[in-house]
């Protein structure tokens, strides 16, 4: 989920999700990062609204709490 | 002392004026006095009760005229009002509250007599009375009782309220419950007001709601953990929190978005089999279902 | 809930809650106190354990919304 | 917890949540204040709307319900 | 939540969780580092099981059926 | 299954949920594939909102939870 | 979800999940292919038991239908 969580981070500090920002983040973290992933993950993410999906999130918890 | 009172002390036989004098001195010396009601309570019982205030409260009991002429002397005026019937002076520097929450602890029941008036319901609880058949269960049935004989035994068949508060005791009725051994009465000390550093309490100020208190410190706790986990501030016992919401945020991004990453994947090929049944419900023709969704 | 909050701080820090503890960390925080509800504050405390019903509190998170 | 239950206190009595206060409350309750949380709390609290922040559930485990 | 964030790439990635490698990430990530919270959050980790509070968000799984 | 799949890999492209595209989708996954299946797909999803179908899928993630 | 729902339809005729066959269903289905997502999504399904995925999903028939 490191890539997720990298993409998480840009999207609080409002930098640009892109492939070289996401590298410096898991770079930084001292991950062993994989190209092919972090252009699939931008590819994934190029249409969502992060904030919205992350909103949504908080708005099950009566769910997980089920789990 | 004020212009009034000096007045008042000069008409005072000098016995009586040395046991004011006695009493406002002591009232004097504690932040907090009050007036408790003595009724009901045998003077042996009180003597008692004065031991086991001992380093708690100060008790003491004087003609009402001269306790209320204490009361004055020692700046209790509030207090004069609530000295009424046999009632006592009571002087502590103990919070009150936990004063009150004391005394209240410490009463004790107490049979009822005749001509009294009932201070709550008074019922006869279901239950075998111990009493052999006789004609006990004729006066028991008088004063309004289920009871019969069963078991070679007088028997209550269910809790009987036998008296509504605020209504007499019967000859009758005090004969029964003195068999039955029921103790209707609270007897104690009954805190009627207390002025503490100045401000008057009545018994309904000083009855806290302990389950409201608590139910408060669960609504605090509960806020500021809301805070603590809204604002992102990590505390030890906020964080595991924290750590499950940022990890179900990039859970639910993940699979919002599709994201190809080995941790989704069992819910993301769930969630598309749930997407697909879903669809598969809006379908009406049998034929156009996968067999393993046809009914 | 200002006189409930100084004493889960006093809890939480090991003082004892009592009127003079209450009043110095309300003074602190510029409460006009009145020492009436410290009294009843105090007096009811002694019959909570307040540990048990803070983490009651955290064990049903939402019931907090209610507060 | 305590340095945040001193935030909510300071927040009721209208006061302001600021370094100093925040230390003065938490000596009053004879806390040993650590500069660098009376720090975070007043970073982590800057934007944030303390009484929605509040009542605002906070049941987060149950995010994994990923919506 | 970026710091939070930031703690959980390190935590997958393998490396410790201290105040560097946060800063260090979260540097990476464009982030406005307070070293107080940075501070704040460590301290807080020190005696928490991540891994656990981790898979205990995750274990609503069935959930995921969402969205 | 794999025709409904097939339905829903169109839907979300944009194309037409029609005979000659799910043939081609289901051809190219190697499925040997019967035209009155597809035949009866197209004509059951005439009248269908995909779109609002799957995302009911999403709105009851709790129930699934219990799963 | 598209990559999803491809792969699925390979697991379903049997075919082997691999980046050929993806992009072959996916092209067919008008998908302007990822070749990234597609490298991705093979890696990441290397280790998962998609029949058993689904029919955890399948063992919340209700919810899955979306109630």
């Amino acid at each position: 989920m490191e890539y997720v969580y990298a993409a998480l981070i840009l999207n609080e500090s409002g930098e640009e999700i892109n492939e070289d920002n996401l590298t410096d983040v898991l770079d930084a973290a001292g991950v062993d990062v994989e190209e092919s992933r972090v252009k699939a993950l931008v590819a994934a993410l190029e249409d969502v609204d992060i904030d919205e999906a992350v909103s949504e999130a908080a708005a099950a918890p009566a769910a997980a709490a089920g789990g | 002392m004020s212009a009034q009172a000096e007045r008042k002390t000069e008409n005072l036989p000098q016995w009586k004026q040395e046991e004011v004098d006695e009493l406002s001195e002591l009232l004097g010396e504690y932040e907090s006095v009050g007036i408790v009601g003595l009724t009901g309570i045998p003077s042996k019982q009180l003597q008692d009760m004065r031991r086991d205030l001992h380093g708690t409260a100060e008790l003491r009991v004087s003609r009402n005229t001269l306790q209320i002429r204490a009361l004055e002397e020692a700046g209790y005026e509030d207090l004069v009002s609530h000295v009424e019937g046999h009632v006592g002076l009571i002087a502590t520097n103990d919070n009150p509250f936990a004063l009150y929450k004391e005394l209240e602890a410490s009463k004790t029941p107490a049979p009822i007599n005749e001509g009294e008036v009932a201070p709550n319901d008074i019922v006869i609880p279901e239950g075998d009375t111990g009493v052999d058949p006789g004609p006990f269960v004729g006066e028991l049935q008088g004063v309004g009782a289920n009871a019969r004989i069963e078991d070679g035994s007088i028997q209550v068949m269910e809790d009987s309220t036998v008296l509504e508060a605020g209504e007499e005791v019967s000859v009758d009725l005090a004969n029964v419950l003195n068999e039955l051994g029921i103790e209707p009465k609270e007897v104690g000390l009954d805190l009627r007001a207390v002025v503490a550093e100045g401000v008057l309490f009545d018994p309904e100020d000083l009855d806290i709601d302990v389950e409201a208190y608590r139910s408060d410190v669960e609504t605090a706790a509960a806020r500021a953990r809301n805070l603590a986990i809204n604002a992102e501030f990590p505390t030890e016992s906020t964080v595991p929190t924290l750590v499950a919401k940022a990890t179900g945020e990039a859970k639910s991004l993940g699979l919002q978005a599709a994201i190809e990453d080995e941790e989704l994947m069992p819910d993301l090929v769930t969630k598309a089999d749930a997407q697909l049944r879903a669809l598969a419900t809006q379908i009406d023709d049998e034929e156009a279902l996968p067999e393993e969704l046809q009914d």
